[in-house]
């Protein structure tokens, strides 16, 4: 799988600027909706809610009034070497697509045997514990985009970059008898949602993208580096403290950024 | 599990691991045989009844 | 006595009263209810009838499923011992071996049926399999294996006294016994891929710094470790069934010969594994976890699994029964043998669960917090139908079958 | 022939061994995995043609430009228009969920009801429109005949500008009754402010698209306050790393919220105390001279002391500063350090155009008005009033009114009696002060009570009050068309269409920096049997005769829209057309779009849903109609009414801290609003539930926040059940321990306990509007909601 990372196409990754996330959750609304997600009536067991994108709060763990907190919006990760949940799952259920580096999820495959749950450590992947939340004659079913099918109980469903939007893309881009895609002709949902743009989406592979600029910045960082699943998605943040929070570091270990001298 | 199965590669992981799986399959499969066979032969007197003993 | 009853019973052999017999199984025939009752819930109503969730992805289930495989092991190497290596004297224990290892892969598989999420499509597993994946390993495996232990199993089956009248039943039950080697050859080799992939399953997942380790090509040293682990833990079970069927029907079933061969080859693996899981785990805490930023204790400092555990599982139930099997006047100790063994088995099952438990609970993510978990009556239904299911074909198979060949000279 | 054992076995093993050779059993698994791939109750959503259509959002009174992705007729998904100069991009969770309000059948009065069951149930049973409307003209014809046309009352929640909130007023005109009410929010208050200090009688804007340095008094800029589409992408904005002015950010409030902690500096103070801080910065600015000499000479009075007409000598504003909040006392009330003050005086000093802002959390519950003046004295002092950056406190929209109202005998007979509940000098009354008088009065002040897009269950302090006052009053009519918690109390029901089904219309989105006016014609069919409120009043009125259906002569709501849109688009001012340059840049709008024909102006106002009026150089040079001609740091206007509002000193005409006097005893209460979850009228779509914290609501538990040291000495723990009970009433919390609460303070978050809705919102948590306690602001007369005291017990 290693043989992967060095291919040359598109490689499709995101940067979230941690500062200018205000923890609204416009983003987790609109990928529901994106997505045709189900909703429960009761949605507070952060153990079994359906959220492709998650919210995490965290805090500097100063006392009152030195504190702060601060959110980390959770995609899923789309990790480029060796996806943990990929070369596990026994059915194929999920795959590694070469020429976009998106992760997906074929739902009707999925056999919900969880092994790919266990294997992602950012909890990106959720499971259909229940049938969707569709009672008959509510309407729930009304706002459903036919771009996304619904998924059955017993099933494991995550982000996927929402790659109907890709395929949307290229769709008009064909039409219009071109090969290459705009940079924003292709953004998730989220992306685009985001009020505060604080997501960037575009190609990682090329040096053109806002993101391939983004990623340079001494700020970047993505989550748990050091387990080198190498995820596509990165973070931004100039707060130390932030930072830290990104990965696991042993005392004395995590080197702090000294902001460039203007 | 099969070549026409659209996840099949012809690749060596497909060959050592599904190739150990048919192998095993088909060691089972000719073990039965051969006892019904032998059986079905001791049965219709083609072959003469050995006393098994453990 | 009932003589239709009794017509069945092995020549020679004396057995208990219908009655009693009955009234004996009803514990077990209601654990196999409760069971029933929790599976129709979850196969109906889906898994929200159990506390599993996104984070305990793996919980009760595979905790019994991986410790009653491991257990299980006894069967698969009693039979490479029997008829590859040729130590004979275990031609008397090996079919209470096959026994127990049928009941527990059948039962494993049962459980594991429930556990997915879409049994109903569970065989695209075969189909549309994922050749990397140590699940799909473990699964061809412990089907194939299934396979391979019906098989050893069938010849006791047509050994009972009414069917061995069958003509045709009875040659086939002796050839297939001829050949027996064979397929004890190819179970040897299923096992010892399937016990190594259960393992790998775990050890592969390297973005959970608590299971993952290092290994030789594509498989991780807990591959090594549960093959090794399973074999040193297998023959210990099955000592313990046969000393439980001896002291329920008060008579002498196993000559001492065979419990001892087993108990001194358990004795030397267990030794070797507990050596190789102490370096295993020493690479493991100042090599592999650094190297993910964290500390041993990062590990235990939050919720209800504590460093208690590693000690429990190396060195109580690890190192302590090692030397006890060890110790040929202990191990020749009828109380001592069964002390050690009960202690073996229970840190194999230590081992499993804290792999499959604890790895899930701890959070990796550096802001993630630490869950615990406790079953639904219906896991703990489908879990325990388990043992019913056990005491019950054990009990029938002791009842009708020739288990114990040497029953007779031993209780003349 | 008999058939024997073996026969019988072969037959068997024959049978087994030849079913597998057959293709049945394979055939049948497989059949059945490809059924789990079908499950009939899995839905399967409706293929189409895709669409694209665009509206405005008036789930508030914010009006930003959505753009909405269509499957045939089917709303599919909800995206923020870029283009849209009022959210330029921006858009809240709550509006990026609209769709779900509108489909959602349980959260929808679904066509015309009347009560099914007790008052506050909220069961009803579905009836026609002719029979709503007959129930309803039958008891109105027969309260104006035979009784008092003013126990008519209207609650009104609807844009107080807009073409729906003016129609319910005419037509209370025109029946002939004065009781008019009005749900008090921060609108009302800046409205207030606006006319006794400016002498303008409209709402005020804040041109943050300019703004180089923003002090915030507690204002929730990340908690939704103004147009959360606005503000969010505002921040963006703000906190963009390279090009672009780099805009700072203080805030000053008790609590660590979002806002504080994305700041680029929190300031923690005692709550309640913003005014004196305010003060205690203006007479730092003032010490070192560094406050705008110019403005404050030519355009201010009151600044110095000054002499009235009787020739008595009187305080001005900057003595009173000077000698009342010098730092050390401004420090002792506060709890801020002088240094701070200094520091903030520094950097508004250094900062081009700088703003004060006020309006605690979304600026939906009201601050004081004396509050809201000292902190607007900081851009009084600065001069940052009508300037770039700066508070804009002039924007009119010039649509036309409706024509006369036609007050008929009865009408007028019953008009020049009092009101039956007296409204404060601003002319408006509250939903406060009707409860009140319902549950006081012993003469009934109301027979049959309308509701329009009013919620005081959730937007009203105290609302514990409401449910013991509206069950004191006869007949409660909904226009709502949610279901939601104050309509539960209703007998009738004729429910609006949703609101993308109908024509939208925002006059002046709340807090905007310029004049401008949002319309949008529907975009989604009706999903159930309801009417555009517009159009029920038109038709009531008709059914009603006499004045008032001479008073409505509109066919339509449309008309009526279109009749006032003319006017604008004669007076030629503006644009309806979106330009390249952002009507913040100050600069005339070259070309209006606007070409004097209705028709066409109309559909190019509808296609670009905008016009608005850019500032320029001229509006900062705007005469103040106050009866000074300037802008009144003692306020004349208050002078005129000083019996009115109990004025007895200079101080009381100008603006100052006062503290709120509350019990001595127990715990400071405070109430904290989310981005995320609605506390307002328009209910929470259900996906927001996935984005609530477990920590702020856990199953049916709300969690009261509090401060681990509050929590030692209180003897609580994370997690425990406590009762808090204020003077009003007891609610049920778990506890959760947080750094983020200030030691001492405990706060829950609005919005919660909603008793009206479906299962996504109803009885999860509890509502803490229902127990604050509130003074009355001695000019708006709204409540001041901030002092609450309460006592927690372990349970």
């Amino acid at each position: 799988m290693g043989k992967l990372s060095e291919h040359k196409g598109p490689k499709y990754g995101m940067v979230i600027d941690l500062d200018k996330c205000t923890g609204c959750g416009t983003c987790m609304v609109a990928c529901a909706h994106e997505n045709n997600l189900s909703v429960r009536p009761d949605e507070s067991d952060i153990q079994r809610k359906l959220t492709w994108m998650r919210l995490y709060m965290v805090t500097n763990g100063e006392a009152y009034p030195k504190t702060e907190v601060s959110y980390f919006p959770r995609p899923c990760m789309q990790c480029d070497h060796h996806t943990p949940c990929v070369s596990v799952c026994p059915a194929t259920a999920t795959d590694y697509d070469i020429n976009t580096g998106i992760v997906s999820q074929i739902y009707t495959r999925c056999i919900g045997c969880r092994y790919c749950m266990a294997a992602c450590p950012y909890h990106a992947r959720v499971f259909n514990w229940w049938d969707g939340y569709f009672p008959k004659g509510k309407g729930l079913e009304r706002y459903l985009s036919p771009e996304v099918s619904v998924r059955m109980r017993g099933v494991v469903e995550k982000c996927t970059f929402c790659h109907h939007r890709l395929m949307r893309a290229k769709t008009k881009a064909y039409n219009e008898g071109r090969r290459e895609l705009e940079e924003d002709e292709y953004i998730t949902a989220c992306t685009e949602a985001c009020p505060a743009n604080a997501i960037t989406f575009g190609d990682l592979n090329n040096p053109e993208h806002k993101v391939s600029k983004l990623i340079k910045s001494p700020y970047a960082f993505r989550l748990l580096e050091r387990l080198g699943t190498q995820p596509k998605v990165y973070y931004l943040s100039k707060k130390e403290w932030v930072r830290k929070l990104g990965d696991n570091y042993l005392p004395g270990e995590f080197k702090p950024v000294n902001p460039p001298k203007a | 599990m099969f070549p026409f199965c659209f996840e099949w590669k012809w690749d060596p992981d497909h060959f050592i691991f599904l190739g150990f799986l048919y192998l095993v399959l088909i060691i089972i499969g000719t073990g039965l045989g051969i006892a019904f066979l032998k059986t079905s032969a001791q049965v219709l007197g083609f072959m003469r009844e050995r006393h098994f003993d453990h | 006595m009932n003589p239709f009853d009794a017509a069945l019973f092995p020549e020679g052999t004396k057995r208990c009263s219908l009655k009693l017999f009955i009234a004996w199984n009803i514990p077990w025939i209601l654990l196999l209810l409760w069971g029933l009752v929790g599976a129709v819930l979850c196969l109906y109503k889906g898994l929200n009838q159990t506390n599993m969730t996104d984070y305990f992805a793996f919980a009760l289930w595979i905790v019994f499923d991986l410790a009653v495989i491991a257990l299980g092991a006894g069967a698969f190497f009693t039979g490479f011992l029997t008829y590859i290596i040729g130590k004979k004297e275990l031609k008397d224990i090996i079919n209470a071996a096959v026994l127990i290892g049928f009941i527990c892969y059948s039962g494993a598989i049962a459980m594991l049926g429930i556990d997915i999420g879409q049994p109903l499509r569970g065989w695209f597993i075969f189909w549309h399999v994922n050749v990397h994946s140590m699940l799909a390993e473990v699964s061809f495996c412990i089907t194939a294996y299934l396979g391979v232990l019906a098989i050893e199993y069938l010849p006791i089956i047509l050994e009972n006294r009414q069917i061995q009248r069958i003509k045709e039943l009875r040659l086939f039950g002796n050839n297939l016994h001829e050949i027996m080697a064979m397929f004890a050859a190819t179970g040897t080799f299923l096992s010892f891929f399937h016990q190594g992939s259960l393992g790998g399953l775990f050890g592969v997942m390297y973005a959970r710094p608590f299971a993952y380790r290092e290994g030789f090509y594509v498989w991780p040293w807990t591959f090594f470790l549960f093959v090794l682990s399973a074999i040193a833990a297998g023959p210990c079970f099955t000592i313990l069934c046969t000393r439980l069927a001896e002291f329920i029907t008060r008579k002498k079933l196993v000559p001492d010969k065979a419990v001892q061969t087993l108990a001194k080859i358990a004795a030397y693996l267990t030794g070797i594994y507990v050596l190789l899981k102490i370096v295993d785990t020493l690479v493991w805490a100042y090599k592999l976890t650094p190297k993910a930023g964290l500390t041993l204790m990062d590990y235990y400092k939050e919720g209800p699994y504590g460093i208690w555990l590693l000690i429990a599982e190396v060195i109580i139930f690890g190192i302590i029964p090692a030397i006890i099997l060890l110790i040929p006047k202990a191990r020749q100790h009828p109380g001592w043998l069964v002390v050690a063994c009960l202690m073996n088995c229970t840190g194999i099952v230590l081992n499993r669960f804290v792999f499959t438990v604890v790895t899930l609970a701890i959070p990796v993510m550096p802001f993630g917090r630490f869950v615990s978990y406790w079953p639904t009556w219906q896991e703990w239904g489908i879990a325990l139908a388990l043992v019913g299911y056990g005491f019950l074909l054990f009990s029938l198979s002791y009842r009708y079958l020739p288990l114990f060949p040497k029953e007779r000279e031993l209780n003349p | 022939m008999e058939i024997n054992r073996r026969d019988f076995i072969k037959f068997v093993v024959g049978g087994v061994a030849g079913i597998h050779v057959t293709p049945l059993p394979w055939k049948l698994t497989d059949d059945i995995a490809i059924w789990t791939q079908n499950w009939p109750w899995v839905p399967v959503p409706e293929r189409g043609e895709f669409k694209e259509a665009k509206a405005i959002c008036t789930l508030c009174a914010g009006g930003c430009g959505i753009r909405l992705r269509l499957v045939e007729k089917r709303g599919v998904k909800i995206e923020a228009r870029d283009e849209f100069p009022v959210n330029h991009g921006g858009i809240c969770p709550i509006g990026m969920g609209g769709l779900q309000l509108m489909y959602d059948k349980d959260l929808r009065f679904t066509s015309p009801m009347k009560r099914g069951g007790p008052r506050g149930e909220g069961i009803f049973v579905d009836i026609s429109w002719d029979e709503a409307f007959s129930i309803l003209i039958e008891r109105l014809k027969e309260l104006r005949e035979k009784k008092d046309p003013r126990l008519l009352a209207v609650i009104d929640g609807l844009p107080y500008e807009g073409t729906e909130s003016l129609m319910v007023r005419r037509f209370l005109q025109a029946y002939g009754s004065n009781s008019y009410f009005r749900l008090p929010d921060q609108d009302l208050v800046d409205r207030t402010v606006n006319w006794i200090m400016h002498g303008i009688k409209g709402p005020m804007g804040f041109d943050l698209e300019n703004s180089d340095y923003i002090l915030s008094f507690g204002a929730g800029l990340l908690e939704g306050w103004g147009i959360p589409g606005r503000v969010l992408s505002l921040w963006g904005d703000w906190r963009s790393k390279g090009e672009g002015p780099k805009v700072k950010v203080v805030q000053i409030e008790s609590r660590a919220s979002n806002t504080a902690s994305k700041a680029d500096r929190w300031i923690a103070i005692n709550p309640g105390t913003e005014a004196a801080l305010a003060l205690g910065i203006v007479r730092e600015l003032l010490q070192r001279g560094r406050y705008n000499v110019d403005f404050v000479n030519e355009h201010t009075f009151g600044f110095g002391d000054w002499v009235d007409q009787e020739g008595r000598s009187h305080k001005g504003f900057k003595s009173l500063v000077m000698e009342a909040y010098t730092p050390e006392k401004v420090a002792s009330i506060t709890g801020v350090d002088p240094k701070e003050i200094k520091l903030i005086a520094s950097e508004l000093e250094s900062a081009k155009t700088p703003i004060a802002l006020w309006g605690r959390g979304k600026a939906e519950l009201p601050n004081g008005v004396y509050e809201t003046m000292a902190i607007h004295s900081i851009n009084l002092v600065l001069g940052r009033v009508q300037r770039p950056g700066g508070v804009i406190i002039s924007k009119e929209v010039p649509l036309g009114d409706l024509g006369p109202v036609f007050t008929d005998e009865k009408a007028k007979d019953s008009l020049r009696q009092d009101a039956l509940v007296p409204a404060g000098i601003t002319g408006i009354a509250h939903v406060g002060d009707l409860l009140k008088a319902i549950l006081d009065s012993k003469e009934p002040v109301v027979d049959t009570l309308f509701l329009f897009q009013a919620n005081p269950w959730v937007t009203m302090p105290s609302s514990i009050l409401l449910e013991k006052a509206l069950k004191k009053v006869p007949f409660i009519v909904s226009f709502s068309p949610f279901r939601d918690d104050t309509s539960c109390f209703a007998d009738l029901i004729l429910p609006d269409h949703g609101y993308l089904e109908k024509f939208q219309e925002i006059v002046n989105p709340k807090g905007l920096g310029y004049a401008a006016y949002c319309i949008s014609a529907p975009v989604l069919p009706a999903a159930y049997q309801t009417k555009p409120l517009g159009d029920t009043l038109i038709q009531l009125a008709g059914k009603l005769g006499d004045g008032i259906k001479e008073s409505f002569p509109f066919k339509s709501y449309e008309e009526a829209l279109r009749q006032r849109a003319s006017v604008l688009f004669s007076g030629k001012r503006g644009s309806i057309k979106i330009q390249k340059e952002p009507p913040w840049k100050w600069v005339e709008t070259k070309d209006s779009g606007i070409q004097g024909d209705d028709k066409k102006d109309w559909e190019a106002l509808l296609k670009s849903n905008l016009w608005y009026l850019p500032n320029t150089k001229e509006s900062a040079y705007i005469v103040f109609p106050t009866d000074s001609k300037k802008v009144e740091f003692v306020s004349l206007t208050l002078k005129r009414f000083k019996d009115a509002i109990g004025a007895k000193s200079d101080e009381d005409l100008m603006p100052h801290y006062k503290a709120l006097e509350t019990e001595k005893a127990g715990f400071l209460f405070l109430p904290y609003e989310m981005v995320n979850w609605s506390s307002g009228w328009a209910p929470s779509p259900p996906y927001l539930t996935k984005t609530v914290f477990d920590h702020i609501l856990l199953k049916q538990d709300l969690f009261l926040e509090l401060n681990p040291r509050t929590a030692k000495d209180l003897g609580v723990k994370e997690g425990d059940l406590v009762e808090v009970r204020s003077k009003l009433g007891a609610l049920k919390f778990k506890v959760h321990l947080s750094e983020v609460a200030m030691p001492g303070v405990i706060y829950a978050p609005l919005g919660f306990g909603r008793i009206g809705y479906d299962e996504f919102l109803k009885y999860k948590g509890v509502n803490v509007a229902t127990i604050l306690t509130c003074q009355k602001d001695p000019i708006a007369g709204t409540p001041l909601w901030w002092g609450t005291k309460v006592t927690i017990n372990r349970i």
